[in-house]
């Protein structure tokens, strides 16, 4: 009957990230926290996004929304959505509407993401009207479904504040928020962060079923590869705001390219397999400012650096459905990109 | 970036690093002021005020004879060159009032301020440290001290309790003043008391001296340094008030003073020849109080080392 | 040689608008660390590992119970006298942040707690400069690079490594590791766990070790031994190669079915045990305490309390095998850990 | 301005407004004289039987008000006062002797000088008959005061149908016995009558019934509003429909009012030049000074050394600049002393005659105030003067932090002092209450202090040589306390030099004025002036100028500089038919 | 697979916590009464003397001084200082105060009655008014807080903040009741205007109240936007109002979880400083003459008036213990993380 009821079997859409540099401006000047990211979201699949704390997964989430916060700016690039166009033209009233209604998002900490003196209920009717919501009734209706569905008594959680949940039952209610209103790109930012290992596990099959029921495409970023490996169709790995590799999610973790991928996943402590093949990175993840200028900005803890790795940046080469950016993954490919915009 | 210039592996491993001893981390911390002050040219303005006022409490006095020379033909005289802000109602220099007058003024301001914050921290870092009974009593008391009001009972503590000097003064000052910030060090004290690393300190045996004057304090140095500099605008403003309203006895010349002569004799309010005698005292406060607002301003730069660093 | 017999805590919330509630965290919890051993603590969130640390740690009281360190019953000291024995255990907290104070260097922190030392052992002042390097180095740390910084200058690892240093100035005969390498980034992670048991080996510092992530107890040491607590409750306990290729208490078996599979490198167990329900605060007690959410709960156990190692059912395979103890009525082997593909 | 103007235009008198400055204005407080703060007012809704004129030395000089006419026999042992023929309480009732007879019953509740319930005191009623309704007479006792009727026309009278009932049926016999009765009994009627104080001064009538040309319409905590009374006998001479009484807290608020010419009469305050200025600026501002017989003193506790020592408190006088001082604390509401007499100069000049001007003048003399020093074995070191002992000599003078004429005056003797090489400080009490204890207490070495408070010698010298001094009236007999006790904080010895007339008794002398007759009284004061001006217990500093302020833009015909009735309220001087409404009246 | 929510606060548990806060209230008045009873018989000074000499001060001949000043010593306070402690402390129980002794006869009560009226309203005007004033100026300063007008809003309530009330009284009597005289320059009405709801009679309450109120509002504008600047910057930083925008609410929503956030801490302070201002309005009511609570003190300790002077300063306390309370119990009902007793 409304609008998004109606909606709700109408087709997933793509996302097209091009080419995104975003940038935050410290006392060092203007640095980029996101640089020159490719990444297409394919319709109805569930993308992961890891990395290490710093890499600019929130950043680059945040950009889909066009909601990067100063002092951060998106200084380049496009994120397409199916239906919507250049996300990063709207403004305004535009950009408030997609927000939410096209674009759902789950907070990173989502524990915080809720007003400490409204009850949840009475936020859904302020999300509701925000959006023009005339069955508010409907709306509610949807939103007692949806924590039904996530294994909650709907009816007392919306009557509920926000200290009144545990930290895995706000998580689910910020779910229900950013899909109550029938959006079809949902982004969740460390979904199960500061969750134990149960919840957590909860958590990750409800992101799953809701996604499948809904027809959804679906962001999810972590910085736990496992979190990922457990939901996600393909997996983007983020490293000093470059996407280093990008695949399905078995290929990638099963014979992962990039040296950066393959010592996240010999340092992910296991519960089978041989201990002493377990290792640590080298060195330390890169900050803004630690980031290295030109090159490639893993080379300082590669294991397989050459020469070149100091000097060029290794450009992303996409070959079978998978995207590798290192010099020594395609080392028979002669394409170097040099981009010199930021030194 | 950082002061210690120091490139990861420029000096050998083992070796005792020269960075660390205490003199060079004096050095750092005020070049890290600096730094901090530099960063707005206002806060410069503020430190200017402040040592302006500070060399004039020390040595203001000294510019001038014990006896101030009086002009008995110059009653209320108007500003001029020889008198910025003419003379009062003896024919004294309104300006040679205000330095000499200062000295007052400022040390009860500084024996409150120190009074106040000493006995605030005090109390409610034992409160916020020891918890229980402790701080069910302290906090009674502080509560208290919250509960009555200060200017009242001043006034009426003011027909019992001469104020015979300003250390006296001071005293009474801090003794009514201390709740505000019991109250606050007390509730940081509890949150920082769950921070890790006080939980650590505990954990190694380390004195309760220790934890409480190396640790916990300097986390909480802005927060109180912050209230000290108020803590001084609050006394002199109590202060002055006091020997405006003409409650206070007064045996020295001061500000407060000037401005109960200037208004209550002089006619300040009603004419304009008196103006200047109540506008010197005036202006001498709000500059005293924008100088330390300046300052305010800085302190969480100045004792956050990352900040101070930037 | 550390060991509690009996540990007993129990909370009671003042001011609560229900009156003073007690919240049982510790339910008469036996434990024994030895010098060089390796125990590890894993449970779900609220299960009572950090009250159990700290409580070892001398740093929270305990309502019953005696713990004996070096065979000295610490319920026969006055509070003085205990600190002492307490120093020789350190905490390692969960928070690298704030366990290092933000307005001290590195030098600072670790000179009080030698200094004290020098003076407890009667060593010159120069001792303390010294050692604080050798600490460091031990660690795996550059002093040179560390000692003159404040902590917000260092990396969250390093960090840790610190805390580790400054834990080590006390000659700690246990070290308490709650949670410690949880909010440290994925790729750093491991050396952490290694460095801890290097420690182990090479200093014979016994590690307790708290934990809700199954994996990283294995990398303490293959030599140790696991409990698995549930609310306040020790309700598994044995080695822990063993407990995670074998475990045996429903329990057990959803905590490690919640970790997530690699997928592309391994395939999910067979048998993958769900909680019916998640956790719930105030739930009462009597019977086993994991009744309500075990899908295998039977009338008994709603009615019954099983105990540790003393309980076996009809399904009772081998009670104690191996010093493997469960607290269950109902026991069973079910493969629930991924497998790896390529075996 | 006053928003009289409509008034103005419909009724003619328009409001005049003023200030009492003898108290606050308290709303809550009730509308009974007898009350310190209650909502009577002098002149206006208050009235006597007589006003007080202003004579330099003659305390019985009287206006007529609700009494017309009175009569003293010689010996002063009776007064017989006769009443104004039309007077008329405002709801219309008469005035009569009856109502007289209640004020002074109640007066007696309170206590007071003309109506003591001690036979022993010195002028105190002794018997009050009606003559007839319009005549009433009162005789003294036996210690017959010089100011007996001063004391008595200055009684209060109030409606007896208002305020009778607060009399019980037997109260007439009960001061008999108070009065007349022995032992016990008289005890026992005197707390019988005391006891009824309490309720006298807390009767609330509600609303003003007042004899007076006005009436009490309403009290806000700031100010009272007074119609006319229709009733009034004299109500030919009322000219303003309305009285606006403003509250008096602080000299400046006096000063803003004028300078906005808001008053049409302000009381007598201190003003600086500069204000002066202003305020005659203001449209038809004018000053009217006259005669008012108080004046300031730097009092030596003589119990303090070096203060014993009559040398230096000579010296400390000669060097101080009276004019000076005058000029920077009262410019306006001063005129310095030619010298200390202990009186008022222009009194002193009535009393004395020509021995005013051989009285030691202590002009400005820093060679005397060396001898004098020396002499009092005082020695000068590095510029400072040092005490007999060598110790540091520090005068410290003392005034109430309140009085900010008193400190100007004090900081510029301190200063004046300083120049000539005495160490000396101005201390403040809080309040005038602290100062007054403190005084008393004899915690100071040198404080301000009033004299002169004139016209009746008695009270003029008892300032000097009274209770502050050691001399105290017990049961009807003098006697004199030691110093530092009892409040004695002068400490001045109890007998005195006084040249010619040998070794006096200056406390005995003063309380002889109570009774002496004319002549003796001026024999007295002579004595008495000279010892003061020898012995100086006190150094006279100014005397005070009645600088009062009027506005002629609404109102005219006010009093004239040094007019008889300057110190009486602006109500009196509407009874004696004095102003008038302005041509161009208008606010 | 249904998830419970713990339960809402019990009535006895509030109920509890009011009579808890109550009983520390009453615990705390009776130490105040005992201090300022102590402090206030201590009080050197004699009133009758006091009394004497300043009427004689005002011009007054010594008999009527006299006659006018014997009345007091009928009011004076007899017995041993345990005796009168014990009187006092009965009378106490009774709402009792005792009578004035400047105006005697009269009750302290209903002294104090009337001056409360007068500094009620101008604390309760100049309170709000500041309040909202400095809500929301503290509101655009935390915005604008990287630009020149927040560092202007920041630095004027600095400024504010830290000038002296009395500072602002004097400035603001010398400008407007003297040079450009179109206010006033002191008491609370006129009284030409009949007491009541007609137009002259407010008009003139509100002309006469102009200059306090305004003088309470800068006066404590400065903390106000301070604090409220602070508050909002803290909760700008709060992830929930990130993410209502990132829920694409509209701006008046996000503004509103923004504002009320922000506010909730101030409510206890107005409360506390509405209690606090009652002590605190002394030196405006000087200024401006303005017959309140605090003029009522400084006069009755002047004039050594004890059971006025103990009466008004036991008021004065009772109010601020009051609106601790009332703070207290303001912020559980208005903050549902309190009221629950979860962690706030
Ligand atoms: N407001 C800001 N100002 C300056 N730098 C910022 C700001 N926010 C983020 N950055 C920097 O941008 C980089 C990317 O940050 P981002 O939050 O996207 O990382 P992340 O991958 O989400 O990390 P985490 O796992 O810690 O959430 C980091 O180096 C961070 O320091
Ligand atoms: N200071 C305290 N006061 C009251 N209850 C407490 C306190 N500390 C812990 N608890 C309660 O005790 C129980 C055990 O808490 P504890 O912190 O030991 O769990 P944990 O296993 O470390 O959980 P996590 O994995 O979340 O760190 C919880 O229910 C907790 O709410
Ligand atoms: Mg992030
Ligand atoms: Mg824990």
């Amino acid at each position: 009957m409304t609008a998004h009821t109606a909606a709700r079997h109408t087709a997933a859409p793509g996302v097209r990230i091009r080419d995104l540099t975003v940038v935050y401006k410290t006392p060092a000047g203007e640095l980029p926290a996101v640089r020159g990211v490719d990444l297409a979201l394919a319709p109805g699949t569930i993308t992961g996004v890891v990395g290490e704390s710093g890499s600019g997964k929130s950043t680059l989430a945040l950009s889909l929304l066009n909601a990067v916060q100063p002092p951060g700016r998106i200084a380049a690039g496009s994120v397409e959505i199916d239906g919507l166009g250049d996300v990063l033209t709207l403004r305004g009233e535009d950009l408030r509407r997609t927000r939410g209604r096209q674009v759902g998002y789950v907070f990173q900490a989502a524990q915080n993401s809720l007003n400490p003196l409204k009850t949840i209920g009475k936020q859904l009717l302020d999300l509701g009207r925000s959006h023009d919501v005339e069955d508010l009734r409907g709306l509610v209706r949807d939103a007692k479904d949806l924590l039904a569905r996530m294994g909650m008594d709907g009816a007392r959680v919306l009557d509920s504040y926000q200290h009144e949940l545990s930290g895995g039952m706000r998580q689910r209610v910020g779910i229900m928020l950013a899909l109550v209103l029938n959006a079809k790109v949902v982004v969740l930012d460390e979904p199960t962060t500061a969750l134990d290992m149960i919840t957590q596990a909860t958590i990750l099959r409800i992101i799953r079923e809701v996604h499948e029921e809904r027809a959804l495409t679906t962001l999810v970023i972590t910085h736990d590869v496992g979190a990922v490996a457990e939901v996600a169709d393909s997996l983007a790995v983020m490293y000093g705001g470059r996407v280093v590799e990008h695949g399905p999610v078995t290929e990638v973790l099963g014979s992962a390219r990039h040296p950066y991928t393959q010592g996240l996943i010999r340092a992910i402590p296991r519960l089978s397999g041989d201990l002493s093949l377990a290792r640590a990175l080298p060195g330390r993840p890169p900050t803004l400012g630690t980031l290295p200028t030109q090159g490639c900005v893993f080379r300082e803890r590669c294991e397989r650096r050459m020469e070149v790795c100091e000097t060029d940046e290794p450009m992303s080469v996409t070959q079978d459905g998978r995207t590798v950016a290192c010099h020594a993954a395609d080392r028979h490919l002669t394409l170097v990109k040099r981009k010199e915009e930021f030194v | 970036m950082t002061v210690i210039v120091n490139p990861e592996g420029a000096i050998s491993p083992g070796a005792v690093p020269a960075g660390t001893t205490r003199a060079t981390l004096r050095r750092n911390f005020w070049r890290g002021v600096w730094r901090v002050l530099r960063r707005k040219p206002s806060r410069m303005a503020g430190v200017g005020i402040v040592v302006l006022f500070a060399v004039i409490g020390v040595a203001g006095p000294l510019l001038y004879p014990a006896q101030l020379p009086r002009d008995d033909n110059a009653l209320y005289a108007p500003p001029s060159l020889a008198h910025p802000f003419g003379t009062d109602f003896e024919g004294t220099d309104v300006l040679a009032l205000v330095v000499t007058g200062a000295r007052y003024v400022l040390l009860t301001g500084l024996a409150t301020a120190v009074i106040t914050v000493a006995l605030g921290t005090l109390i409610g870092l034992v409160a916020g440290f020891h918890r229980g009974r402790w701080d069910t009593l302290l906090m009674r008391l502080t509560d208290m001290n919250l509960a009555i009001p200060g200017l009242p009972l001043l006034l009426v503590l003011s027909t019992v309790w001469k104020f015979e000097s300003p250390l006296e003064m001071g005293l009474v000052l801090g003794v009514l003043g201390w709740g505000g910030i019991a109250r606050a060090v007390r509730s940081q004290t509890l949150s920082l008391r769950e921070r890790g690393f006080i939980e650590a300190a505990r954990g190694l045996g380390l004195p309760t001296r220790h934890i409480i004057g190396r640790e916990l304090l300097p986390s909480m140095a802005p927060y109180i340094a912050m209230n000290m500099l108020i803590a001084v605008t609050g006394a002199v403003y109590a202060q002055v008030g006091l020997f405006f309203l003409g409650v206070l006895p007064f045996e020295s010349n001061n500000w407060g003073v000037m401005l109960n002569l200037a208004v209550f004799n002089g006619g300040a309010l009603t004419t304009p020849a008196a103006l200047p005698y109540l506008l010197a005292p005036l202006i001498a406060i709000l500059l005293l109080t924008l100088g330390i607002v300046l300052i305010v301003d800085a302190m969480d730069e100045i004792f956050n080392p990352r900040l101070r660093e930037e | 040689m550390i060991t509690g017999t009996g540990i007993t805590k129990i909370f009671k919330q003042r001011g609560s608008v229900l009156g003073a509630r007690e919240v049982p965290a510790l339910r008469g919890v036996d434990f024994a660390v030895a010098k060089g051993g390796a125990v590890s603590f894993i449970g779900e969130s609220g299960s009572g590992k950090t009250t159990l640390g700290r409580i070892v740690a001398g740093l929270e009281t305990h309502d019953a119970g005696e713990i004996v360190i070096d065979g000295v019953p610490m319920s026969t000291l006055s509070h003085r006298r205990r600190q002492p024995y307490f120093r020789r255990i350190q905490l390692i907290h969960q928070d690298p942040y704030s366990a290092l104070n933000p307005t001290r260097t590195i030098h600072q922190t670790l000179e009080a707690p030698l200094r004290l030392r020098a003076r407890q052992a009667g060593r010159p002042r120069s001792w303390v400069d010294g050692r604080a390097a050798e600490l460091l180095a031990m660690v795996g740390i550059d002093p040179g690079y560390v000692l003159p910084r404040y902590p917000h200058q260092l990396s969250g690892g390093m960090r840790q490594r610190v805390v580790i240093a400054r834990a080590l100035t006390m000659d700690p005969e246990v070290l308490v590791a709650d949670e410690a390498v949880s909010m440290i980034d994925v790729s750093l992670r491991l050396g952490i766990l290694a460095l801890l048991k290097d420690l182990r080996e090479r200093l014979g510092v016994g590690v307790l070790f708290i934990t809700h992530d199954i994996a990283t107890a294995r990398y303490i040491g293959d030599d140790g031994e696991l409990y698995v607590l549930y609310r306040g409750q020790v309700v598994e306990r044995g080695a822990t190669e063993k407990i995670i290729s074998d475990p045996v208490h429903p329990y057990t078996q959803s905590l490690l079915s919640a970790i997530p599979v690699l997928h592309g490198l391994e395939r999910p167990g067979a048998e993958r045990v769900v909680p019916r329900e998640m956790q719930r605060e105030g739930e009462p007690d009597g019977g086993c305490l994991f009744a309500r959410r075990c899908p295998f709960s039977t009338e008994r156990c709603e009615n019954e309390m099983p105990v540790l190692g003393r309980d076996g059912g009809p399904e009772q395979e081998a009670g104690q095998e191996g010093g493997q103890e469960y607290a269950c009525f109902h026991p069973r082997r079910r493969s629930v850990i991924p497998v790896g593909v390529g075996e | 301005g006053t928003t009289g103007t409509t008034d103005t235009a419909q009724r003619g008198g328009g409001v005049y407004t003023t200030i009492d400055g003898s108290k606050q204005i308290n709303a809550s407080a009730p509308i009974n004289p007898f009350n310190p703060v209650g909502s009577v007012f002098s002149g206006y809704n208050g009235m006597a039987l007589a006003w007080p004129k202003n004579d330099p030395t003659d305390p019985n000089q009287f206006y007529p008000a609700i009494a017309r006419s009175w009569s003293i026999s010689p010996d002063r042992s009776e007064v017989v006062i006769r009443l104004q023929p039309n007077a008329r309480w405002s709801d219309g009732v008469p005035v009569t002797s009856e109502d007289v007879r209640v004020s002074i019953g109640l007066a007696y509740t309170q206590g007071g000088t003309a109506y003591a319930l001690d036979p022993k005191a010195a002028g105190a009623a002794a018997d009050i008959q009606v003559v007839d309704p319009k005549t009433i007479r009162v005789t003294q006792g036996a210690n017959r005061s010089s100011t007996f009727l001063a004391n008595l026309l200055s009684t209060v009278v109030v409606p007896a149908h208002v305020f009778g009932k607060l009399l019980p049926a037997n109260f007439w016999q009960t001061l008999k016995v108070a009065q007349h009765g022995q032992g016990a009994a008289a005890e026992k009627a005197k707390s019988q009558i005391t006891g009824l104080a309490e309720n006298v001064i807390a009767f609330d009538p509600g609303h003003d019934v007042s004899a007076g040309p006005f009436v009490l319409e309403r009290v806000n905590p700031g100010a009272a509003l007074l119609t006319r009374n229709p009733y009034f006998y004299a109500r030919q001479n009322i000219v303003p429909d309305k009285v606006k009484l403003l509250n008096y807290t602080g000299n400046e608020q006096i000063w803003n009012y004028l300078i906005a010419g808001r008053l049409d009469n302000a009381p007598f305050t201190s003003v600086p030049t500069a204000v002066l200025d202003r305020i005659r600026d203001a449209k038809g501002s004018e000053v009217i000074k006259g005669y008012s017989p108080v004046a300031v003193s730097l009092a030596f506790n003589q119990s303090h050394k070096p203060y014993d020592n009559v040398h230096v408190r000579r010296a400390i006088a000669y060097l101080i600049d009276r004019a000076q001082v005058t000029k920077i604390a009262s410019p306006e509401g001063g005129t310095p002393a030619v010298t200390t007499s202990g009186i008022h100069a222009k009194a002193a000049r009535a009393w004395l005659g020509d021995a005013f001007d051989s009285l030691n003048q202590y002009r400005v003399s820093p060679a005397k105030a060396d001898a004098e020093l020396k002499a009092a074995g005082m020695t000068k070191r590095g510029g400072h003067w040092t005490l007999p002992d060598g110790s540091p000599w520090k005068v410290r003078i003392h005034v109430p932090a309140s009085f900010s004429d008193w400190v100007a005056a004090a900081k510029s003797i301190t200063s004046q002092l300083g120049d000539h090489g005495i160490d000396a400080s101005v201390v403040t009490a809080a309040d005038y209450t602290l100062y007054l204890g403190e005084l008393a207490d004899g915690k100071y070495d040198l404080g301000f202090w009033l004299i002169g408070l004139g016209p009746s010698p008695y009270n003029i010298f008892q300032r000097l040589y009274g209770q502050a001094n050691g001399w105290q009236m017990f049961g009807g007999r003098l006697r004199h306390v030691a110093p530092g006790t009892e409040g004695n904080w002068m400490g001045g010895p109890e007998k005195a030099d006084a040249g010619a007339a040998g070794t006096v008794d200056p406390g005995e002398l003063t309380s002889k004025l109570n009774f002496a007759s004319h002549d003796e009284q001026q024999r007295i004061v002579g004595v008495l002036a000279k010892v003061a001006n020898e012995q100086l217990p006190v150094v006279q500093l100014w005397d005070y100028v009645n600088t009062q302020f009027v506005n002629t833009s609404r109102y005219t015909a006010f009093p004239p500089d040094d007019d008889e009735s300057l110190r009486l309220s602006s109500g009196v001087w509407m009874q004696l038919g004095m102003i008038k409404k302005a041509e161009k009246g208008q606010a | 697979m249904t998830h419970a929510v713990p339960g809402r606060p019990r009535l006895g548990a509030v109920a509890r916590k009011i009579g808890g806060h109550l009983g520390r209230g009453l615990a705390m008045i009776w130490v105040v009464a005992t201090i300022s009873f102590v402090i206030i018989r201590e009080i050197p000074g004699d009133p009758v003397l006091g009394q004497y000499e300043s009427l004689i001060q005002k011009g007054m001949s010594p008999e009527q001084a006299e006659r006018a000043t014997a009345v007091l010593y009928g009011f004076l306070p007899t017995g041993n200082l345990w005796q009168q402690y014990v009187g006092y402390m009965g009378s106490l129980l009774h709402l009792d105060l005792g009578r004035s002794l400047s105006t005697p006869g009269v009750e302290v009560t209903t002294l104090i009655g009337h001056a409360a009226r007068w500094t009620v309203l101008p604390v309760l005007a100049g309170t709000l008014l500041s309040f909202l004033l400095g809500v929301t100026m503290g509101v655009y300063a935390a915005i604008k807080r990287s630009g020149k007008l927040g560092d202007v809003l920041a630095l004027s309530g600095s400024l504010l903040h830290g000038v002296p009330v009395y500072v602002i009284g004097l400035l603001l009597t010398a400008i407007f009741a003297t040079l450009w005289p179109i206010m006033p320059s002191g008491g609370p009405v006129d009284v030409e205007f009949v007491p009541g709801f007609n137009a002259g009679y407010i008009g003139s309450l509100v002309h006469h109240a102009v200059l306090p109120v305004v003088t309470y509002t800068l006066a404590s504008y400065g903390g106000w936007i301070l604090a409220m600047k602070s508050n909002v910057v803290a909760v700008l930083g709060d992830d929930f109002i990130l993410a209502a925008e990132l829920r694409g609410l509209r701006r008046g929503f996000v503004f509103r979880y923004l504002a009320r956030n922000a506010i909730l801490p101030l409510f206890t302070i107005l409360a506390l400083s509405i209690g606090m201002l009652f002590g605190g309005s002394i030196f405006i009511e000087e200024i401006f003459n303005y017959p309140g609570l605090g003029l009522l003190l400084v006069n009755s300790i002047s004039s050594r008036d004890y059971a006025l002077m103990g009466g008004t300063f036991l008021v004065i306390t009772v109010g601020i213990v009051v609106a601790n309370i009332a703070a207290d119990l303001l912020y559980t009902a208005i903050d549902p993380r309190v009221r629950s007793g979860g962690a706030a």
